[in-house]
């Protein structure tokens, strides 16, 4: 089982043969959908420009792409989108997500989420979604607040934020999502701000490329509830946009977990990756081997087998 | 014993003959490492291979270390609806199997007995016939003493079929394919001590009996327990994912899928929670074709926010229910009818649901594939109710024609022109999603959503739609209960008494409607396996007699109704509708039907 | 508007006149950000200082950056049973709010208008008295430029004042407490802005209006809504442990309490989810006293499973719903009705549990002391259901005597003999927990469980046991419901038709009978508060009516009756119960109840 | 808020009179109460009697002590100890016993998990409990299984386990329960084996004694479902117990991560050690500053203050 076997995807007909044939790249305004109702100058619009950006780069089409969410501000993420979408309940995109991804090789699966959706009520899913290495990328717009239900402390806000939960200042340490995601065995850790486009293009980029979870920890400034919450890493407000040191080895899992627990902001780039199986390739390779006993048959005539032990 | 007294009562006689009899109920009693359920699932095969009807039943202990267990299985060549209130004869390994069950024995009923254990009470003797053999010691002296523990089952199987003068040929038959694969030894282990049961031939057994031939004679059969027949028909149904965490007595069907889907180019995740599994379900669903969840109890209810997001996104779904005794962890190990409730109306908001019930193991089978087709039909959840009572339980039942049967699910992946997955316009609110991977022309692509939303699944906050929608949502199934078929009543279609069930309680109930009959009292049956929503005409059926008794494993419930006679009083408003109820946690026995039947009608 | 025959119509006349009417009702149109919500509190503020009733209705905007917005005011000194069907005076200050609310306006009533932002249509200047005033450029001259968007509300406040001839003191006041602790200058620019709204007399007003004053002289009152009742009530009845996530619209409360507890000593915890907020307050309530958790449609349904856990454990425990428009995500700033039916059924086996609805906002406060006092006493979570109508709405009522109201419940923990937590003798199944700390001098220490147990909670598997504390488990609500008192019946007691309505509808559905009696319509309306277990003898009142038309803001359902119809159905089977059910996410208008009403009556 | 306030508990009176006299340490009979109902030979049987030996010990007396658990073979555990318990749900026993560290300062908490219930569906409640440091002590009986619902996969099964939910052997990468409470935040992190009971004592010691939450992660053999599973860390078996190097700085995040990330069974003791405020004290923090402001008023008196400003 230590070898991946590559398991052929059942591909629709009618849409190889369509994609076989010569389709031009989507243009924004094919991927662009409903007019998104975040507030004006939210963080949140950068990362879908910088989506539509990949899909109008990566030549992707409307139905390979699939966009994911759960409850909150940035995910209404798949409203905006011209493509096959699910807005889905508060805290469960990953393993709906993986439902997709793991019925369905053919497709690129992408989740967006905040930072109460990811790692709050959705905490133990990015847990187990990142240590079974399903693949599928996974960007957070961490705004460090609950937007959509109009500023309460997030599990990222930090000590002392004064919420409508906390009005003396948040009492609870914050999670460091960075690091959460190396300690339970996520493959492809990376961190980036939504003011700086060309860092989160490449990012998904890169997270798009990756064979397995990847995680892109996105910096999205709430305007209406936390303004100004990133201006230590934005240059243009007088922070600084501090990258993931060159010589830094994304391979190593010590190096990767200092380095995501540097102190806020950190540094912005890959911290980690690493190549392993994924969880799609596991059962996929399971499958093949199963199946290999039963080349020729139909399905009922697998079932009849089994039935007629049965008697 | 249906028919004994035509063909002969199991009773000890003067000589040794051979009586014909058309069924038998034996319960074995010992401790949950004995290996009865072994014994008994023999018993049932072979029955299934003989065209007899069978059906077991089995208790689990709800101690982690195990501890006293049974199995009692009913074999006869006629109808077979229960797995029998008494038995006609116990097989009992220890003192606490004797004095715990010698009750559920048949007055001049056989008690055999493992004399190494058991130390038989004089006052006992004249009410049953006691026969005394020293299993445990003739186990080891037959095949060594270290397997002690382990053969003593099978010489037990011996004994039985000794005195059933049961198929010999097929039981070595049904050892060996059980056996097989193992070290060889092991079955020859097994066979010797079954043979050396099968040898003895105990001084004051003094009748052989011969179960009748079946009137299904050429019939293939298969046999299987509730969840085996369920997980079967989810593979023949077409189902090619599904997602669970572990919970008794719902494990065994995701065990099943989880080895056998692979086969299929299919997969079943085991995920970190129930909620994580059906939100993975739904997104299987989403992405391809109809997947599966399922849980017991506590996991149900877990389970509940994401079933609420299937309806309002029109989702396919079918989630297993193999209920338990509760409220909470309740008695995992036990029987009830009491997540109807939760099922109907555990949603938040308006959530209407289907709601399905297999009535036996046959029924898992074809209701599953049936739970499947509603599902993709009216893209809507399904709960599939079934109970620990027929989880567990062994049946046998025709060999379905799985060519026939089995179905190609695969989804359509062909373009279109223009999709609303949410049209309002729809004959009976009826519409379909179509895939990812799916092109659309126009370029307008859906969103499946649990906010209220237009026909393309974008949010709306028009309170027309909100309407709208919600009134979608309830005529998608207002047309599949004008689609169902009226179930038909068991016995006369007009009386005194109807007992109205549901779920695994079909068999006691029609056998208790046989006694009353027998006895001259006007009852009939009527059996609901659609249970939500109900198919439409059944006041009609009502109407045709003084009295309708809802016979549900589940408290009465705060007015006294319990939960099937509550929702049949608020639809009919026909206050002959009463329950009988009760929750101890193990199936109906017949003869508690029939008294508590009695007493609600003497009222 | 109630009286205004008698009291003379708020319609303009050829000179400036003051015109004594009892009641008026007043619209202001805008975007989220105008601070319109201010100016209603304001009014709905001061109405409470006047001994005067007040009633607000507002909407959200459902998307996240805003977007149009309305605050509803009626101020009455007589009855103010709703928040009124149409407005006598709209305040609008945009082109969209005077287009999309003018339909709201009575024949004859008085458009206020921005004149820098509306344009007036011709067709419509016979139907309304329209005033249009430059009310943006006007407060830009008053306070500077700067301030433009912050003080129109205030200018327009002004307005307000001089055309009912409010109380300018007591306005004034009302300004300096809101603005307490701020920059003075902001208050200074909020009352030059207010004066200088005061101070224009605009030609075309030729009237201006006296609220008479009211029949309560005296008697002093609190203005707050709902969700801030429902809080300041539990910190009465001694809650000093909370716990839950945040959701709309029951964030509000949770905010209240997490900052209001510190001050008794009490603590509330935001958790990662509503799982473990629900498991934290049971973990409270088992540690001390009854604690508090709450959310709204998608949250509730994950509490589910541990509210099973509080059935079985019998665990007092308080869970708010703040109802919002469902299935799924739904509609999360709309109204509606529909989690009774997850409240009443929504676990898994057996598990009954307590549900209330508060009427209106002075009940809130009121329902969530006996909702603790009835958790305490039955040992049960109780489930608080109220709506997103009463959550935000703002009433006036009587000031409480905290002196008597509040309650302290500090846990006794005087050491004890010896102790049953699950006394299967107890009178009505009634027992409690006793607490942590408290020793037990027989050295025999309890376990709260959710599994079924003996009577100190230890496990147990018996079929007897499982039936025993079932029962116990609901004779304990039955016992509720025998002692809770018998609804009034609203107008005679004996008629053609009663209307049954619970929470928040209480006033359109009281207004709608009292239309329907000035039209000489026999109509009466019965209103339930104890929703589950409901009080004992409601088949009397029924019996006093030709028809039972239960008014419900949620879908009819598969058959029809709604959700609480369906559950009167259920108990009383009688067929002239029948559903009036609506789900367009708004509060009932006394016309929508009578034209409905009326059309079923039809029938 | 930086200083910790220490905010008296409200210790019952008659419990306290009682405490001030000459009680003497329970005895083990009177500690013991059901007879476990674990499989012979079953590695749970330990942990139990050291906590019986740590109430013994420690005269800790039944009132003072709750005990809390989930559900599984291990969550039994509350049924057999004579003292206030709760038999929860699965997976929710830390924010049961949250709830109640945070509203009775007087009691110690201990909660008793299993590997399924406290790393699988209960994984969430682990993060945010520990990253919240609330005072209590939970130890969790990890025999890489799921012991009560009979041999499926757990989180922490080793890649190549042969569960009934892998018969071909576990696929999904296990998580390390010590990392994962390091990176999320947790100020005690030690491991331990219920096969070496002095070790147990111990660690239970010294999880006690700690002001914060304290993680107890305990090697127990499930015989029926996982034998022989821990023999690797049993010198009875052949295996070796290696202890956590004498020179290891517990107060070294990075060195214990790397620690706690050594190959199975890697070292034992107490790998992690920090203080810092505990939840409970930043409350009781919050609650004196405002209390401060009320000092002398009843109950009633305060809420007439609030309700006189909302008139
Ligand atoms: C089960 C459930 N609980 C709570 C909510 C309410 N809710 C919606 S979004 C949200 C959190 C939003 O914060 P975040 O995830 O950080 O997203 P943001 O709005 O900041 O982008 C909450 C608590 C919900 N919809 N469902
Ligand atoms: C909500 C819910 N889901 C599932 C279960 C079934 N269940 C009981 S214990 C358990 C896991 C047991 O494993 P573990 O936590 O490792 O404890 P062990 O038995 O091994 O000590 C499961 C899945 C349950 N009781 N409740
Ligand atoms: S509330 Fe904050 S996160 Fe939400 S849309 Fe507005 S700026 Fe963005
Ligand atoms: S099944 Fe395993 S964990 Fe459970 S009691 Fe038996 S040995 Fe212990
Ligand atoms: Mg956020
Ligand atoms: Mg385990």
């Amino acid at each position: 089982m230590s070898q991946i076997l590559s398991d052929k995807p059942v591909v629709p007909a009618a849409v190889t043969e369509t994609a076989t044939g010569e389709r031009k790249g989507l243009t924004k305004k094919e991927i662009a959908a409903d007019h998104p109702t975040w507030c004006p100058g939210c963080g949140d619009f950068s990362v879908l420009a910088l989506y539509f950006k990949l899909i109008e780069k990566r030549k992707l089409w409307h139905e390979k792409i699939t966009t994911i969410s759960g409850i909150g501000c940035s995910s209404r993420f798949p409203y905006f989108v011209q493509a096959h979408g699910a807005h889905f309940i508060h805290g469960r995109a990953l393993p709906f997500a993986s439902g997709v991804s793991l019925s369905r090789p053919d497709l690129h699966v992408f989740a967006f989420s905040g930072d109460g959706d990811a790692f709050s009520i959705g905490g133990n899913h990015f847990t187990h979604t990142a240590r079974k290495n399903i693949k599928m990328t996974l960007v957070v717009m961490d705004n460090q607040v609950y937007g959509l239900t109009k500023k309460q402390t997030s599990p990222t806000s930090p000590l002392g934020f004064k919420s409508k939960t906390d009005i003396w200042g948040a009492v609870d340490y914050p999670i460091n999502p960075a690091k959460q995601a190396i300690a339970v065995g996520a493959s492809f850790v990376a961190r980036t701000s939504a003011a700086n486009p060309n860092h989160v293009l490449a990012m998904m980029e890169a997270a798009m490329d990756h064979d397995g979870f990847s995680f892109v920890h996105c910096l999205s400034e709430c305007v209406e509830f936390y303004e100004g919450a990133f201006d230590v890493a934005n240059p243009r407000k007088g922070g600084a946009f501090n990258e993931v040191p060159k010589n830094h080895d994304v391979t190593d899992e010590l190096a990767a977990y200092k380095l995501a627990g540097a102190d806020f902001p950190g540094n912005f780039g890959v911290l980690y990756k690493v190549n392993k199986p994924t969880k799609n390739a596991r059962e996929a390779e399971i499958n093949a081997s199963f199946q290999s006993k039963f080349t020729g048959l139909k399905d009922w005539q697998i079932l009849q087998k089994t039935f007629d032990r049965m008697k | 014993m249906s028919n004994t007294t035509t063909t002969g009562a199991v009773s000890p006689g003067d000589a040794k003959k051979v009586s014909r009899i058309n069924e038998v109920v034996i319960r074995i009693a010992g401790n949950s490492q004995d290996g009865i359920q072994a014994i008994g699932g023999f018993l049932a095969r072979l029955a299934g291979r003989s065209e007899q009807e069978v059906m077991t039943f089995m208790t689990i202990p709800s101690t982690i270390s195990g501890g006293p267990s049974i199995f009692q299985v009913r074999i006869g060549s006629g109808e077979v609806l229960t797995s029998g209130d008494d038995a006609d004869v116990l097989l009992c390994f220890y003192q606490h199997s004797y004095e715990g069950h010698i009750n559920s024995l048949k007055k001049k009923g056989i008690v055999l007995y493992d004399s190494d254990h058991v130390v038989p009470k004089p006052e006992w003797q004249d009410a049953y016939h006691h026969v005394g053999i020293p299993i445990s010691s003739l186990t080891v002296e037959a095949i060594g003493g270290t397997a002690k523990d382990k053969g003593k089952n099978l010489y037990s199987l011996g004994l039985i079929a000794k005195m059933f003068d049961l198929n010999v040929p097929k039981l070595e038959k049904l050892l060996g394919e059980r056996f097989t694969g193992k070290d060889p030894s092991i079955l020859n282990n097994a066979l010797a001590a079954f043979h050396a049961g099968y040898a003895n031939s105990p001084g004051n057994v003094v009748e052989t009996f011969q179960i009748t031939d079946s009137d299904k004679k050429g019939v293939s059969q298969v046999v299987m327990n509730g969840n085996e027949a369920i997980a079967y028909g989810l593979i023949a149904a077409g189902v090619r994912f599904g997602a669970a965490y572990p919970i008794t007595p719902w494990t065994d069907i995701m065990e099943i899928l989880r080895r056998e889907l692979p086969k299929y180019g299919g997969t079943f995740i085991q995920c970190e929670d129930e909620i994580a599994s059906v939100s993975m379900a739904l997104g299987a669903s989403f992405a391809g074709r109809v997947a599966v969840t399922g849980s017991s109890g506590p996991g149900i209810a877990l389970k509940t926010e994401a079933i609420g997001w299937a309806v309002m996104a029109e989702m396919p779904l079918v989630i297993i229910n193999v209920q338990r005794g509760g409220p909470s962890t309740g008695m995992p190990t036990n029987i009830e009818q009491s997540d109807l409730n939760i099922a109907i109306n555990g949603g938040h908001g308006d959530a209407p649901r289907v709601v399905l019930a297999p009535a036996n193991v046959e029924d898992c089978f074809y209701m599953a594939i049936e739970a499947v087709n509603i599902a993709r039909k009216y893209s809507v959840p399904v709960f599939f109710l079934t109970d620990q009572g027929i989880a567990t339980r062994i049946e046998a039942f025709p060999s379905p024609d799985l060519e026939k049967v089995c179905q190609d699910i695969t989804p359509d992946f062909t373009p279109v022109a223009t999709h609303k997955p949410y049209d309002l316009t729809a004959k009976d609110g009826v519409t379909q999603h179509i895939k990812p991977g799916t092109r659309i022309l126009d370029g307008k692509y859906p969103i499946a959503t649990g906010l209220e939303h237009d026909e393309y699944g974008h949010p709306s906050g028009s309170p027309k739609v909100h309407m709208l929608q919600n009134a979608k949502r309830r005529i998608k199934l207002q047309a599949l209960g004008a689609s169902l078929p009226l179930p038909k009543v068991y016995g006369p279609a007009e009386g005194k008494t109807l007992l109205v069930g549901w779920g695994s309680t079909e068999g006691p109930i029609r056998e208790a409607v046989d006694r009353f009959r027998a006895a001259g009292d006007s009852v009939s049956a009527l059996h609901l396996r659609h249970v939500n929503p109900l198919p439409n005409g059944l006041e009609n059926i009502f109407s045709g007699f003084s009295q309708v008794l809802v016979v549900e494993m589940n408290d009465e419930g705060l007015y006294g109704f319990g939960q099937l006679g509550s929702i049949l009083r608020a639809r009919y408003c026909d206050p002959k509708i009463q329950g009988v109820n009760k929750t101890d946690g193990l199936t109906w026995k017949v003869k508690e039907i029939v008294e508590l039947v009695k007493s609600k009608t003497a009222k």
